[in-house]
């Protein structure tokens, strides 16, 4: 590590006296100069508490105790005043969430200018043309135009990059990120990392890059500090960390990291119990088509008469067998929550047939259709909306049986706790409204909910992707697992090509509502054949690491993670 | 201002013959210091509580038309003040016939309205056929001219106005604003234009109305024919009258105090007081006509009986009514008509409660175990419906009297309503009791408004007797017989308990130190010809 | 991602403003026939009651023909026709109380109603927004709790309460203003201040909350650590960003400004629409109310245009989500 | 009745502990208040009619608490008694609104196409009348009673109701959990039942509270233009009305019935704004 590093923190607490609550413990970190540090950890591990402290912007009631310096200056010790001086001059922000960070009402370009304003780098005009400088080389297509737009306007990768180009104006020494693509497809998260790599490498600034995912960080840190409830659990060069990590944290955030070359995930393991490991035998029998999507279409209308109407889905077929899983991938807007939708009978196709078990979902009505809703279920991406606030998570598994009449009240109480216990959730936890439960947790019930019902055919929409990596293994372990026991046909969707490889045993690539490439998982996944999926591929993260550590995750980490 | 009508009830005023005179104007001392001689010049601000809606007299029964419209137009006759005899105006002389059918008027020489044009014959006839004419839509002067045939021009300086049957109260009526003479010129532009301005021939011209919020009179100058009793000749002193309407008593009474006016007019007894104890002057004028009176529906039973008409008016504590609410400043009144009404006779007794209650008793209404009398089932009780918003605390006299009435059994239920309801259901006979004030400085009131039924109205008092008595005042012009006539319609009234007097009404206006000449017509509305500002 | 041409702007912002448009006037519609339906619901009949301040001179002809010339004697459906067809050009009929037309009345009223409720309007914002944004930049934490307590408190007193008071101090016993003159700048003060109180609290209570929850927002955060000042963050990113329900209730307060105004009118003696129908009620003019009510129920409806608008104006979103929904 | 608009809760607003003060302030502001609506013949130290003109316009203090009016009736007795009327016309009217303006906003809400567009209309038209407006053309049809001016008010807020239910019950709708439900099979009635309602329910109640004070502030202001409850009955609208008559020699008379006004709402207002706090839409 060179001599005197731009970035130390000692002992740094960050606490809430009103609430009594201390989110910072004891953090240490050493960032070299002109390197890149990866701060790796699960949610609630006092990440982004850690990115604020450094900023200096906690909430007024926050009380933090350590030390911070930062270029020889006493970060904790400064008054706000000249502190605000380095924000955005000497150390740039990146925020997680593009979708918010930038202001909704003010143009792209105004933005991205600011500091060079407030710093006074730049006159009005001066500043506006150096935006569009920044926009090019954040690697925005016609600059001009983007500086004119408003966020709303911009696709998700353009909002990440304009925010790059925002953070980076005034071009700070210390750049810090945090979780800066969690919320980008795929194709855009690679090209604003690059993007932030050639900034970074060479011109001797510093990032310190905040990410839950751990493959990335491998790919992208030269160091890693792994935290966990509030303190560094242990630092290092981040190959190390990963082949040789010996916190416990570190080893299962390793393994959790989805790799593209990781074959697919085999039923059993810790995750299931041995009495129900049997059982599964018997019910695989040889696969029978179970859904059929031919040649659908869905067209929205426009919203207005002048707008040319625009297909979600245009002339997509696929097929899913029972015990079998099908991935689907693309970007968002690809058209995947649609056939979600279709698949569920939620819309209507607007050309094509969907059929289930042989039967047309359009002909379905009363008793037909409840019996289709018991058989066919659906998992969301993000459990907390998923669940109803007001409603405990024992009444929210039993609600299907409820709706659909599949028992009395007294088996019903036998039928949850069944399906619980078949999530590994404690039966303890069923009496809890989500807001008391984990994200892992609320994802239990949710899944609970789905297989209450004994389904055939179970319908994920990005199941795990709200998820910590951790937490994430263990949901699409426990996927594999109950589809393995109830040979449930399964429609998998996601824009994580790690996790698709994980469970799908065929994938269907999907691109602006078209199929651009279908067939057995793991060929479509390492050798692509369609230019679209071979850039999809290329831009996934984790594809250059080492296969992980043989650890268990369930093993190493109490269910549902560390609670937020 | 009970002349005319602002809103409902004063609805049903009619100006009349003047007779006797208006004594009872106690003016209070003028404030020595300051300069004795009138001084010209000047603008004296005014403010009273109700805007006329329509400028025109001809148009507008409301009294607020005529505090304005008398400053602007000149009548053929004046009625003084001091003695209520009508004197020459814009008329010099006239004669009447023994049938009081015609009247025949010789104006005054080189009287010009503002707008330049004489005060000629051909002007009077324009006048008259106007306000005859239904276009008009005059819905009070057009009543002063019952059975009007005409007006015939007879040589340059006479008209004659004829009438189909006898119309004794047409002179006096000529003496108010509301038969006063309007430049003829200013009717072609249609009613509407004239309630917003009017062309008279008087001391004053209007500057400037805006509905709601004030009327400005401005100076015109070579005025050369005020009547006889003004205590001046020649151009009125003030240089501007601005009448701001502000209908809330506070507002008026305070802004007197902060200096933000002159002089506050309709002031609400209780302000009276205080504004005295302060220094300022209070003009007080009782007026003539109807006094405040309450009145049992005498055809609506178990209110037909007379004994509990009686038992009523005992029980109702005038005294303590104009005590607690007027502070004095009103009178009790003696008789359904106001002491300076001709052929005013008192007649009302002393109000007892235990005499009211025996009469009760008597009456076989026994007291429930609530307090409240009934017979058979029936509570003795009387649905009064008053206009709200009330003037003069009349719906805190109303509560009063209700529980005035409860300490003897009877039982009042207060309905206060807008003005619209309250007449509405007044026209149908529809009603228990009600309450009445009227100003008319002439008995024959007792006939038009208590007795007529025009218009498919129910009498408020229906009775032979009553009846004969107020016809036999209205045949003649003679004044003995009509005095006598009236007094037996009072006595009747009393004794059939078919009105029960409360208070006379009384016109106070507040002014600061600085304003003299105050004057008030026979009307008893302030006037300001003679008014001047010591500053 | 579908998304609007950049130059399409404001071509979409007058397509949504057609539509807008097109659906006020079934509103507009209703309204006037709510109004004609709540007028004629009205127990008591206007011609006795315009007759009634004839007095003891009634006499039945001129009623009927009174009666004819409203036009009252014929049965409802014709009347509303009639009443439809004269609003289309225009004519609102005349006063039952004066004979005057009522669009003289109401223009007549207008007037001062508006100088009222502008100024009203004015000051609200001024003390509601001063408010909200002094209790956001004040360090002191006494200010800014008395600033978030304060806006409930001018909501909750009686109109009719503030002005007698307002009136009894600063007019009678400070003599600051005057109680009459019922129009003029310095005789709108008082009513203004009466009528601005509770809106200047409703105004701090949205934008205060609006603030507060905009505080919490990361693209604030994400200005805060380009290194803006407070200030520069409060009036560049958070204003604008809370503007929107603001001018919401701007837009709706604006009708019970100016018909609401009953009280403060009948307090201050001033003229207005609040009184003209009050006064209408009391002697169920008819004609006067029915075209209060249509003149309300249109200014309202561009009202909620002219807002519309604004919206497009703060806020990008709306333009495109007006058409890309 | 913007008022009671700006009053809803902002979903996303960050919540806010309200001082323990404050709440303990206003919940005795409101037994108090309560327990002159129940028994006001225990409270009053006169009874709020008998007239004693001897005693009339007495400043506060003397024997009267609060001082008499014109006619000597004690002032705090009338206010006690009048709080009957005042205190149950602002709640007939808010539960009128209430249940009337959810239905509508639920219906609106749920069903969406022509049925929620024409009510949405309505509910624009009754929104283009200043709501004191609504009130007085209602009281014009109605007469004025108690009764009467409670249907009065409540009839015109039921479009702010209906306004603000259907916004909850759309946000609400899209949700996930609700999608989730649809494909668990739940119908519509159990769509409504289970996960609307209770989501909006809260919310709605809270809101109800504020919309009592702001109930209250509309029947008070009619009272005080005379289409109040008959005399001698007095509601504080009432009352204070009364008073202006005399304000210059009898502060008391309209200032103390204000109070009581503004204090009632005050607390309300609290309390509302606390309870939405607590069950605000996640």
């Amino acid at each position: 590590m060179t001599a005197e590093p731009l970035l130390r923190i000692r002992g740094l607490t960050v606490s809430y006296p009103a609430a009594g609550a201390e989110i910072l413990t004891s953090v240490d970190l050493d960032a070299p100069a002109g390197t890149t540090v990866a701060v790796l950890g699960p949610s609630g591990s006092g990440k982004s508490t850690l990115v604020a402290a450094i900023t200096g912007l906690l909430p007024p009631e926050a009380r933090t105790g350590g030390e911070i310096w930062f270029d020889g200056l006493a970060l904790h010790r400064m008054d706000e005043a000249t502190r605000r001086r380095l924000r955005g001059r000497r150390i740039g922000t990146i925020p997680q969430d593009p979708a918010v960070a930038l202001n909704p009402v003010l143009p792209i370009g105004v933005q991205v200018a600011e500091a060079l304003l407030i710093h006074g780098l730049a006159g009005r005009a001066e500043a506006g043309r150096r935006a569009i400088g920044l926009l090019r080389s954040a690697g925005l297509p016609d600059p001009e135009s983007v500086a004119a737009r408003y966020p709303h306007e911009l696709s998700g990768g353009m909002r990440q990059r304009a925010l790059a180009a925002a953070a980076l104006a005034a071009e700070p020494e210390l750049i810090l990120a945090d979780e800066p693509t969690s919320a980008v497809d795929v194709v855009a998260q690679a090209g604003v990392l690059d993007d932030l790599a050639a900034v970074t490498t060479g011109t001797g600034r510093t990032l310190i890059l905040v990410t839950h995912d751990v493959g990335l960080a491998i790919e992208r840190a030269e160091w890693g500090v792994v935290m966990a409830a509030g303190r560094t659990v242990e630092a290092g060069p981040i190959r190390r960390l990963a082949s040789a990590g010996e916190h416990p944290v570190t080893r299962s955030l390793m393994a959790a990291a989805p790799h593209l070359r990781t074959a697919r995930l085999r039923p059993g393991s810790a995750a299931l119990p041995p009495a129900r490991a049997q059982g599964r035998q018997e019910k695989r029998g040889r696969p029978a088509e179970l859904l059929r999507l031919d040649r659908v279409s869905r067209i929205y209308p426009p919203a207005h008469r002048a707008d040319e109407p625009v297909p979600a889905l245009d002339g997509v077929s696929a097929v899913v067998h029972r015990g079998e899983t099908l991935g689907v991938v693309g970007e968002s807007g690809a058209g995947k929550s649609t056939l979600a939708a279709l698949a569920l009978r939620l819309t209507t196709p607007t050309a094509g047939r969907v059929l289930f078990d042989g039967a047309d979902l359009a002909g379905l009505r009363g008793a037909g259709m409840r019996a289709f809703r018991r058989r066919a279920q659906l998992v969301f991406q993000d459990p907390y909306a998923a669940l109803d606030p007001q409603m405990r998570a024992g009444d929210a598994i039993a609600e299907p049986v409820r709706a659909l009449r599949l028992t009395g009240r007294s088996e019903r109480a036998a039928r949850v706790r069944e399906a619980a216990d078949l999530v590994h959730l404690p039966v303890t936890l069923l009496r809890r409204r989500p807001r008391e439960l984990s994200g892992g947790e609320c994802q239990r019930v949710v899944l609970a909910r789905a297989f209450v019902v004994r389904p055939d055919l179970l319908i994920c929409d990005e199941p795990a992707s709200a998820l910590d990596a951790a937490v994430q293994a263990q949901i699409l372990q426990l996927i594999v697992d109950v589809q393995a026991e109830l040979g449930l046909g399964c429609l998998f969707i996601s824009h994580d090509l790690g996790a698709v490889r994980q469970v799908a045993d065929r994938v269907l690539v999907l691109r602006h509502g078209r199929t651009v490439e279908e067939g057995p998982a793991a060929e479509t996944l390492e050798k692509p054949s369609h230019p679209y999926t071979v850039a999809l591929v290329a831009a996934a993260p984790g594809r250059r690491n080492p296969p992980p550590p043989a650890v268990s995750p369930a093993a190493t980490v109490p269910p549902g993670g560390i609670h937020p | 201002m009970r002349l005319g009508i602002r809103r409902p009830v004063r609805a049903l005023a009619i100006p009349a013959v003047a007779a006797l005179i208006l004594a009872g104007c106690s003016a209070p001392s003028e404030p020595s210091g300051g300069s004795a001689t009138p001084r010209p010049g000047g603008t004296l601000t005014l403010a009273t509580d109700s805007d006329p809606g329509c400028l025109d007299p001809h148009q507008s029964p409301a009294a607020a038309a005529l505090l304005t419209g008398r400053g602007v137009v000149d009548s053929l006759v004046a009625q003084d003040p001091g003695n209520g005899a009508l004197v020459p105006w814009l008329a010099e002389s006239w004669t009447v016939d023994p049938r009081a059918t015609a009247y025949t008027f010789t104006l005054r020489t080189g009287v010009t309205f503002s707008d330049g044009s004489p005060v000629a014959p051909a002007a009077v006839k324009a006048n008259f056929d106007r306000i005859a004419d239904p276009a008009t839509k005059s819905l009070l002067a057009a009543g002063m001219l019952a059975g009007y045939t005409g007006t015939t021009v007879s040589g340059d300086r006479t008209v004659v106005v004829r009438f189909s049957r006898p119309n004794a109260g047409f002179l006096q009526a000529a003496s108010t604003a509301f038969l006063g003479l309007q430049a003829p010129a200013s009717f072609a532009a249609g009613p509407q234009a004239t309630c917003r301005t009017i062309v008279g021939s008087g001391p004053f011209t209007v500057a400037e109305y805006v509905p709601q919020q004030r009327i400005a009179l401005a100076r015109r100058a070579g005025y050369r024919w005020a009547p006889r009793f003004a205590a001046h000749q020649g151009d009125a002193f003030l240089e501007k009258v601005v009448v701001t309407i502000a209908s809330d008593n506070g507002v008026r009474s305070g802004s007197l105090r902060s200096g933000q006016i002159d002089a506050a007019g309709a002031v609400a007894p209780r302000d009276a007081v205080a504004l005295e104890r302060e220094g300022f002057p209070v003009h007080r004028r009782e007026q003539a006509g109807i006094a405040y009176s309450l009145f049992v529906n005498s055809v609506k039973e178990p209110w037909d009986d007379v004994a509990l008409r009686r038992a009523v008016s005992r029980a109702i504590d005038t005294a303590q009514i104009v005590k607690t609410l007027y502070q004095d400043r009103y009178t009790r009144a003696g008789s359904v008509l106001t002491p300076t009404t001709p052929g005013y006779l008192a007649t009302s007794t002393q109000p007892t409660a235990t005499e009211a209650a025996r009469m009760l008793d008597a009456a076989g209404w026994p007291v429930g175990a609530d307090g409240i009398r009934s017979r058979a089932g029936k509570r003795l009780s009387l649905r009064w419906s008053y206009v709200s918003p009330a003037r003069e605390q009349r719906d805190l006299l109303a509560q009063l009297v209700q529980q005035q009435l409860r300490a003897v059994g009877v039982e009042v239920l207060l309905d206060p309503a807008p003005v619209g309801d309250v007449i509405a259901s007044q026209s149908r006979g529809d009603w228990e009791m009600s309450d009445i004030s009227f100003l008319r400085a002439d008995a024959d009131v007792l006939r038009t408004v208590l007795q007529s039924s025009a218009g498919g109205r129910p009498p408020i008092i229906p009775d032979g007797t009553l009846a004969d008595a107020l016809a036999a005042g209205a045949a003649t012009t003679e004044p003995a017989v009509r005095e006598d006539s009236y007094h037996r319609a009072q006595q009747r009234i009393a004794e059939q308990a078919l009105a029960i007097p409360v208070y006379n009404p009384t016109y106070l206006l507040a002014v600061n130190k600085a304003v003299r000449g105050i004057a008030f017509d026979a009307q008893g509305l302030p006037q300001f010809y003679d008014t001047w500002v010591d500053r | 991602m579908r998304r609007p041409r950049p130059g399409d702007r404001s071509g979409i912002r007058w397509r949504m403003l057609r539509r807008r448009l097109y659906a006020a006037v079934p509103v507009l519609l209703g309204v006037v026939t709510v109004a004609f339906g709540i007028v004629h619901l009205i127990p008591g009949d206007p011609v006795q009651i315009m007759l009634g301040t004839g007095g003891a001179f009634v006499d039945p002809e001129r009623e009927a023909a009174l009666r004819q010339e409203l036009r009252l004697d014929r049965p409802l459906p014709d009347q509303y026709l009639a009443f439809l067809a004269a609003l289309f050009r225009g004519d609102l009929g005349q006063s039952l109380q004066t004979g005057e037309p009522v669009t003289a009345l109401i223009a007549e009223a207008a007037g001062p109603s508006l100088a009222l409720a502008g100024t009203a309007l004015l000051l609200g914002l001024l003390l509601g927004a001063g408010g909200a944004v002094l209790g956001q930049l004040t360090g002191s934490r006494v200010l800014r709790a008395v600033l978030s307590r304060l806006p409930v408190l001018a909501m909750s007193l009686p109109a009719y309460w503030v002005a007698t008071l307002l009136l009894q101090i600063f007019s009678f016993h400070l003599g600051l203003v005057p109680a009459l003159g019922s129009t003029g700048p310095r005789a709108t003060i008082l009513p203004a201040v009466t009528l601005a109180l509770p809106l200047a609290g409703v105004i701090a209570h949205v934008l205060g909350s609006g603030l507060r929850t905009a505080e919490r927002e990361s693209y604030v955060l994400m200005a805060r650590a380009k290194g803006a000042t407070r200030t520069r963050v409060l009036l560049r990113h958070m204003l604008r960003n809370t503007a929107v329900p603001v001018v919401t209730l701007t837009g709706t307060t604006v009708g019970s400004l100016l018909g609401g105004a009953v009280v403060a009118e009948t307090i201050f003696g001033r003229p207005g629409l609040g009184r003209l129908i009050v006064n209408a009620l009391q002697h169920h003019d008819y004609p006067v109310l029915q075209g209060i009510a249509a003149f309300l129920g249109v200014t309202m409806i561009l009202i909620s245009l002219l807002v519309d608008v604004l919206y497009t104006y703060l806020d990008p979103r709306v333009v495109s989500t007006a058409v890309w929904r | 009745m913007t008022l009671l608009a700006a009053l809803q809760r902002r979903p996303d607003a960050p919540r806010r502990r309200m001082p323990p003060a404050t709440l303990i302030g206003s919940g005795l502001v409101l037994l108090t208040v309560l327990a002159c609506v129940v028994m006001p013949d225990l409270l009053a130290p006169h009874p709020p009619d008998a007239v004693a003109p001897d005693a009339a316009l007495l400043p506060p203090g003397h024997g009267h608490l609060l001082g008499t009016d014109e006619l000597g009736r004690d002032l705090l007795s009338r206010i006690i008694h009048g709080s009957r009327l005042s205190v149950l016309v602002g709640a007939a009217a808010t539960l009128l609104a209430l249940v009337a303006g959810t239905l509508v906003g639920l219906v609106a809400g749920l069903f969406d196409g022509a049925v929620d567009a024409v009510l949405m209309r309505f509910v624009d038209i009754m929104l283009a009348f200043p709501a004191l407006l609504l009130a007085l053309g209602a009281i014009a049809v109605l007469g004025s009673s108690p009764t009467r001016l409670a249907i009065a008010v409540g009839v015109s807020n039921i479009a702010t109701f209906a306004r603000l239910v259907r916004g909850d019950v759309l946000r609400v709708r899209t949700r996930p959990y609700v999608m989730a439900a649809t494909v668990s099979g739940v119908r519509p009635a159990g769509l409504l039942l289970r996960h609307v309602l209770p989501n909006i329910g809260g919310p709605a109640l809270s809101l109800a509270v504020l919309g009592f004070g702001v109930a209250m502030l509309e029947s008070s202001s009619l009272s005080f233009l005379g289409f109040g409850p008959r005399p001698p009955a007095a509601d504080w609208g009432m009352l204070a009305a009364a008073g202006r008559a005399n304000l210059a020699e009898a502060w008391w008379l309209s200032t103390f019935p204000g109070v009581a006004v503004a204090i009632t709402v005050l607390a309300t207002t609290a309390l509302g704004r606390a309870a939405q706090d607590r069950l605000a839409v996640q």
